[in-house]
């Protein structure tokens, strides 16, 4: 058990790191911001790795522990959102994650956001964006982690319109930030669900509750039945929602390539390897409860995951700008976790696909950030995101080039480097599970291995020339500063060697450690197919020359539907600004002008007409006062004589 | 003498009241509107007279209230010619058709 | 037979009310003072004929001497002694005629359905008792309205000054 | 603690302000005396929850009664419990930031101020009367200044505005009185008196049918004041003419006297009927909080965005008060303090915008963090909040009034609570197509940057604003054990008066 002070302290530097840069404003701590922001996330990295360390080491069983937590907000008496810190095998994985990937992106900041104007603001928001994700990954009770996952939503809004003078980026961060709101609502129905259905928030609580087939809370929950599927479905599915919109899954996606907007290291920070996985985070952290007690949402993760990863594959491959690249190969192998989440069981061997998901996590982690880390050396070099005005730059760029490589073999699966580990760990999960999946899995895989190299080519080697004359190289950068090459190369070391962990031995569906065998025979297939990827890379773009316009021109349909992400964005679009816009919003607005404040103003106006009316009487004569006075009187002296006697 | 019956001394100021309440109505100079109105004035103190002379004969006050009548009709008509004169010598005019600045 | 005193009565009575009548139709303003003047005069004589003798000079004092006077002269003052008035609106004199027929008719059926228990004692209207009355300090004597009615006759005197005098302003 | 003292220090400082001529003394001394009147509210926190930890459990403490009209059965009935401690809080935090955000007012300087003040009084005897008729003439005190403040100082069709604003909030408490006679006349069947006694009559035994009739009258008339659909017009007009401490006025307290109203009048005092009931005021809620959100999409004013989103905001407050759970009305009490707060702050940062750059629409503005970062960043943390941001006020408000509205089990309420959950997302467009209008991306007019950034005040009033907003958003518990207790004994009367 690690000690509760380093895990506070984990999640209080970069809160403190964000309180004082935030508050110190733009020009009193501006060379100090990055140096300052960064030895925090280098302390709390250290302490997340010792935490780590000691907890993995200490015992060989993991039950989830709440380490702290205190009562912020009482719903009722049985409803509560805790603070507090919860400490489990996926936690303390995440924290690794999640520090170290950040302190990485902080330090390669120094060097990438040298001389913005605002470079406190970004280290500002990098702390929160670090902390924000920090406390979601210790959540001990559902609405923490809705409450840490907003916050995570919002500081990466922040960060994707860091350039906020680019309307792009302006509308990146926005449509980045409503996507996963309206997922958010999901997510938020789903608490309400499953957290009245249980009656209680608590994770704990709420998985033993919910797993435990006599229990009456969970007889309660799936009893019903609306639109055919029962209460527990419907939470699940929507808390799955949440997650799917955070996590970039189809149909929720169209905000992760556009959120490329935001600065390079952000995009490594937010979109590769932390924010991104949250989703998967939360399907993780509620498994028992999906594996157990309601295999049909579990089933839809699966659907959901298979069909993001091959058709995120798919788009990645006909794509231009390299991050929108890296953007949609972040999607599918996100795609690749929920999937073998979606097809793992609980418990002993069957929970193969839940370790391999999160094993994949943690390699994934690493070789994307070294990837979009690479990029950014490349974009901060060539100041464009567009392959074009790439090629030929290994030899400008050894050590980013060496560093892209890597992380090339580790997406695509090559051994020894990490993400063959896990990906076979998923693929063998898939093979037990569905031969349908395995296959469509082992396509991805493929169409991986091509995108990733396709990309490596255009940038590092085609043309021999080096980079076209639109975009002319900034000499004096050179390949960047220490401080960036310095995180490529340590990540560079991650993506080898992390696939090395006995990761079956630390986390493991029920919380027994798992051995996992991996067959050298089963193996064969999957190099052998990404091997074919990058050999069809290689033959297409390893030289400048005509065969890919060839095989554009040859498919032209299919390849501009792919340039064009599927057209999915053009429906959300006609969706929004079509029906929303103009069918709800502006009768909501013409009604209340005319409809509701008009029978205001029409009582006004009736009102005024009557008055005008009436004050005709008021002819100012005395004698038509008189007469009406007299008449008057008559009328009541004979009422009153004869009437009413 | 109650050879005259009270009741024709009634009809009497009753006529006399309605032709001045007739003279108030439809008369357009201010004037002869302040006519209309002592003859109402009139009718009134012809009332009072007579019911304190057939009804309370004992007492006195019907008559006592003739005489203040009087005196705050004198008063009054003072204070009307007053007005009138003002208007006229602002207006040019004494007729209440025109005289309706409290129009509205 | 016929009381005398009756057909005295209706005489002055259809004198009043001619005269009357005439004060409100008459198209000269100065007839119609004129015709005012008579009526008062007849009220006087109604008065003397009920024996009110105090009532009747006060009536020929104040209003034959006081009142018609100052109407007259009014008259005078906006020069408008001969000239014809302008018809009334004949809305105006119909609507009118009808409200004062169905006031007199409402009026006068009351006053001659009700059934009056005249009180057979004389009436004293000796010059002592209306003295006492006037400005007596004993049981229902009216002193204070006395002294009230002359503070008003004051204040409209005052009044009457301050309003139909000539402004500063228009004198400049 | 003398509780006459809330009511007296904002006059007293009103009649003051009348003597001095002079820019400078007239806002020292409003300055002062809302200074004073916020010391005075943590005074009278300090001391109830000193009486509150002694563990005494009286519903309403500082209680003292003076006879008013004694035939009639009127008495100047005072006392504060815990819900009316926080909404005097409120208003005293709202009164301070807007003093400040009015500090160079330069027409009629001292007139503005004294109706400041007036409307503060009012505010403040609103929620401290425990007699329906005192709370009626202040709430009646506090409209009247509404009308003269937009009339006079604001801007846009303020005229056409002031008068819709007060002939709409006149109805209001028109209504709100007639429902006060019906029963005050009621009460004498049961006490053989006739009483406005809000504690009294909340014994009374008033049979359905009555309660049937005078209900609607009560809850109509406050919920004008609260932004009810679809009484709710005279938000949008009102707001977006008012002067900016104005419309933080109107937004931030107005429109929380409307709420409490509801549930310390209406609902408290005809639990039955509000059962009854429940079904419309949710529905009504519910779609007044969708409707406001989708009709805030097409606005184009900045004010008018806010105060649409008002309308939709505060329908959250009478969703909660309409589900009658314990959740769900904690969770209203918190929406009205914290849409308070958010709103005011909001509308200071438009007002100083505005002030700036002379324009309000949308589509005139952009790029403003360029030039002034800081009212830039009350204005996104406003709209943060707005979009309900945890760690800021509206978060917790919203959650536990969706909590809260969770609890109940008919299809009515789920619908209801779904289609408002819906709005969250709503409210996060049009937030966001707002901010990243104006503040965010490209500079639309270069003249936006010569006023320069807030002064000295503006940064004092947001920061007033902004710790309550972080106060409540952090530590939400704070408040909600405050307000816990009065809570649980409104539920136990409303329980026993439903299960009688």
């Amino acid at each position: 058990m690690p000690s509760l002070n380093n895990l506070l302290l984990i999640l209080l530097l970069p809160f403190c790191s964000f309180l004082l840069l935030g508050l110190a404003g733009r020009k009193r701590l501006s060379p100090l911001a990055g140096i300052l922001g960064t030895t925090s996330l280098f302390i709390s990295a250290l302490l997340s790795v010792h935490s780590a360390w000691t907890y993995f080491s200490s015992t060989s069983s993991h039950k989830p522990e709440v380490a702290w937590s205190m009562n912020w907000l009482q719903f009722s008496d049985s409803l509560s959102i805790d603070m507090g810190v919860l400490v489990d095998p996926i936690s303390m994985m995440m924290l690794v994650v999640v520090t170290v990937v950040s302190f990485m992106v902080h330090l390669y900041s120094l060097g990438y956001m040298k001389g913005d104007e605002r470079f406190t603001t970004y280290y500002a928001y990098l702390s929160l964006f670090t902390f924000s994700m920090l406390g979601l990954v210790v959540s001990v009770n559902l609405f923490q982690i809705y409450m840490f996952w907003e916050l995570v939503g919002v500081s990466s809004f922040l960060l994707i319109g860091f350039y906020y003078d680019k309307p792009s980026a302006v509308s990146a961060s926005k449509k980045a930030f409503i996507v996963t709101r309206f997922a958010d609502l999901g997510f938020l129905i789903g608490i309400l669900i499953l957290g009245h259905g249980a009656e209680t928030l608590d994770f704990n609580t709420l998985i033993a509750r919910l797993t435990d087939p006599s229990s009456p809370w969970l007889g309660a929950l799936s009893a019903g039945s609306f639109l055919g599927a029962s209460a527990l479905t419907w939470g699940l599915l929507l808390v799955f929602m949440g997650g799917a919109g955070k996590s970039a899954m189809f149909p929720l996606h169209i905000w992760l390539p556009d959120a490329m907007e935001g600065p390079t290291p952000v995009s490594a920070l937010i979109h590769a390897a932390t924010m991104v996985v949250a989703g998967v985070y939360l399907v993780a952290r509620l498994f028992p409860v999906f594996a157990i007690a309601c295999p049909v949402a579990l089933d839809v993760v699966l659907w959901t995951g298979i069909i993001s990863s091959v058709f995120a594959a798919l788009i990645a491959c006909a794509q231009t700008d390299i991050k929108r690249v890296l953007a949609y190969s972040t999607m599918s192998q996100i795609g690749y976790m929920m999937f073998a989440l979606g097809l793992s069981g609980y418990g002993g061997e069957a929970g193969l696909g839940y370790t391999a998901s999160l094993f994949h996590l943690f390699t994934h982690a690493f070789f994307k950030a070294l990837l979009f880390l690479g990029a950014g050396a490349v974009i901060h070099m060539v100041h464009s995101n567009e392959i074009k005005d790439m090629g030929g730059l290994r030899k400008r760029m050894p050590v980013t080039h060496l560093a892209f490589l890597i992380g090339c073999l580790a997406i695509a699966g090559i051994p020894p480097f990490a993400g063959f580990f896990s990906k076979e760990e998923i693929l063998t999960a898939a093979y037990a599970a569905n031969p349908v999946i395995y296959w469509i899995a082992l396509i991805t895989a493929g169409l991986t291995a091509f995108y990733m190299f396709r990309l490596y080519y255009l940038i590092f080697w085609s043309r021999e020339s080096g980079v076209s004359n639109a975009h002319p190289v900034d000499e004096h950068h050179g390949e960047g500063t220490i401080s960036m090459k310095l995180p490529l190369l340590l990540l560079s070391v991650g993506a080898v060697i992390a696939g090395l962990v006995p990761f079956g031995n630390y986390v493991s569906s029920d919380g027994t450690p798992l051995h996992i065998h991996l067959h050298i025979g089963d193996a064969v297939l999957p190099v052998l197919i990404a091997l074919t990827g990058i050999g069809i890379a290689t033959y297409f773009y390893k030289t400048e020359s005509s065969k890919p316009a060839k095989l554009m021109q040859s498919m032209r349909v299919f390849y501009m539907t792919l340039h064009n992400k599927f057209y999915i964005d053009e429906i959300y679009l006609f969706i929004t600004k079509n029906i929303v816009f103009p069918l709800i919003g502006r009768p909501a607005a013409w009604f209340d002008k005319f409809v509701i404040d008009g029978t205001v103003i029409a009582i006004g106006r009736t009102t005024d007409r009557i008055a005008e009316t009436v004050r005709v009487m008021q002819t100012g004569r005395v004698q038509d006062y008189a007469l009406f006075f007299i008449a008057s009187l008559i009328t009541l002296a004979v009422f009153a004589i004869y009437l009413f006697h | 003498m109650t050879a005259i019956p009270l009741t024709h001394i009634l009809v009497l100021s009753t006529l006399l009241f309605f032709i001045g309440v007739f003279g108030f109505l439809t008369r357009r100079n201010l004037i002869a509107m302040l006519m209309g109105l002592e003859l109402m004035l009139n009718s009134v103190n012809i009332n009072f007279i007579a019911f304190n002379k057939y009804l309370y004969p004992e007492q006195i006050e019907g008559l006592g209230f003739t005489i203040f009548i009087v005196a705050i009709a004198a008063a009054e008509a003072a204070v009307a010619i007053a007005i009138i004169i003002n208007l006229f010598r602002t207006t040019h005019h004494i007729d209440a058709e025109q005289a309706d600045s409290l129009k509205y | 037979m016929m009381d005398p005193s009756l057909i005295a009565f209706y005489a002055i009575s259809a004198f009043i009310l001619v005269t009357g009548f005439m004060t409100v139709i008459s198209t000269r303003l100065f007839r119609s003072a004129i015709y005012l003047l008579f009526s008062l005069i007849g009220i006087a004589g109604l008065y003397f004929l009920l024996e009110v003798e105090f009532a009747a000079a006060v009536q020929i004092i104040v209003y034959v001497g006081g009142i018609v006077v100052l109407i007259i002269f009014s008259i005078f003052l906006t020069n408008q002694g001969g000239a014809s008035m302008p018809f009334p609106h004949l809305i105006r004199r119909n609507v009118g005629a009808a409200a004062a027929m169905a006031g007199a008719a409402v009026v006068g059926t009351l006053a001659a359905a009700y059934e009056w228990h005249p009180f057979p004692i004389t009436f004293d209207t000796s010059m002592s008792r209306i003295g006492h009355m006037l400005v007596g300090t004993g049981e229902g004597s009216l002193v204070l309205p006395f002294e009230l009615v002359s503070v008003l006759l004051l204040a409209a005197m005052i009044g009457c000054i301050v309003i139909a005098m000539k402004s500063r302003h228009e004198e400049k | 603690m003398n509780l006459h003292l809330l009511v007296a220090l904002p006059v007293v400082t009103a009649l003051f302000l009348l003597l001095l001529r002079d820019l400078r003394q007239i806002r020292l001394i409003a300055l002062i005396g809302s200074i004073v009147q916020l010391g005075a509210c943590f005074l009278l926190l300090d001391s109830y929850l000193d009486v509150r930890a002694a563990g005494i459990t009286e519903p309403v403490l500082f209680k003292s009664s003076a006879a008013w009209f004694p035939s009639l059965g009127i008495s100047f009935t005072t006392g504060v419990d815990g819900i009316s401690l926080a909404m005097i809080l409120l208003s005293a935090l709202v009164v301070l930031a807007g003093v400040l955000v009015s500090w160079n007012t330069e027409h009629l300087p001292r007139e503005y101020f004294f109706l400041l003040m007036l409307l503060s009084a009012g505010a403040y005897g609103f929620f401290i009367s425990l007699d329906l008729f005192t709370m009626f003439f202040f709430l009646e005190v506090a409209v009247i200044p509404k009308f003269l403040l937009i009339g006079v100082w604001g801007s846009g069709r303020k005229d056409a505005s002031a008068l819709k604003l007060a002939l709409m909030l006149m109805a209001g408490s028109a209504l709100v009185f007639v429902g006060m006679l019906g029963l005050y006349f009621n009460s004498a069947d049961s006490f053989g008196a006739h009483t406005f006694d809000l504690e009294t009559l909340s014994m009374q035994a008033m049979s359905l049918n009555q309660q049937l009739m005078f209900f609607p009258l009560l809850f109509i008339g406050f919920g004008i004041f609260g932004a009810l659909f679809p009484f709710h017009t005279w938000v949008p007009d009102g707001h977006s003419s008012a002067p900016t401490a104005a419309s933080m006025f109107l937004a931030g307290i107005s429109m929380k006297l409307g709420g409490y109203g509801c549930l310390r009048v209406a609902a408290y005092l005809m639990p039955e009927a509000a059962n009854y009931y429940a079904p419309v005021i949710i529905t009504l809620a519910a779609i007044a909080v969708l409707y406001g959100a989708f009709a805030t999409l097409m606005q184009t004013d900045l004010k008018y965005i806010n105060a649409y989103s008002s309308v939709s905001h505060c329908g959250f407050v009478l969703l909660g008060i309409g589900m009658l759970n314990q959740t769900a009305i904690t969770g209203a009490i918190l929406q009205m303090v914290s849409h308070g707060l958010m709103t005011a702050l909001f509308f200071a940062a438009i007002g100083m915008l505005y002030q700036r750059t002379h324009t309000r629409m949308v589509s005139q503005l952009g790029g403003l963090l360029r030039f002034m970062p800081f009212i830039s960043t009350v204005f996104v943390i406003a709209g943060l909040c707005s979009l309900g941001l945890p760690g800021l006020s509206g978060f917790v408000a919203e959650m536990t009034v969706f909590m809260g509205a969770w609890e109940k089990h008919d299809t009515l309420s789920r619908v209801a609570t779904i289609a408002s959950c819906a709005s969250i997302v709503v409210t996060a467009v049009y937030i966001l197509r707002a901010t990243g209008k104006v503040i965010f991306g490209p500079v639309a007019d270069a003249h936006h940057g010569e006023a320069g950034d807030a002064c000295w005040n503006e940064k004092l009033a947001a920061g007033v604003l902004l710790a309550g907003i972080l106060i409540i958003g952090i530590t939400p518990f704070l408040l909600t054990q405050l307000i816990q207790p009065d809570i649980e004994r409104i539920m136990f009367n409303i329980g026993r008066d439903l299960a009688y």
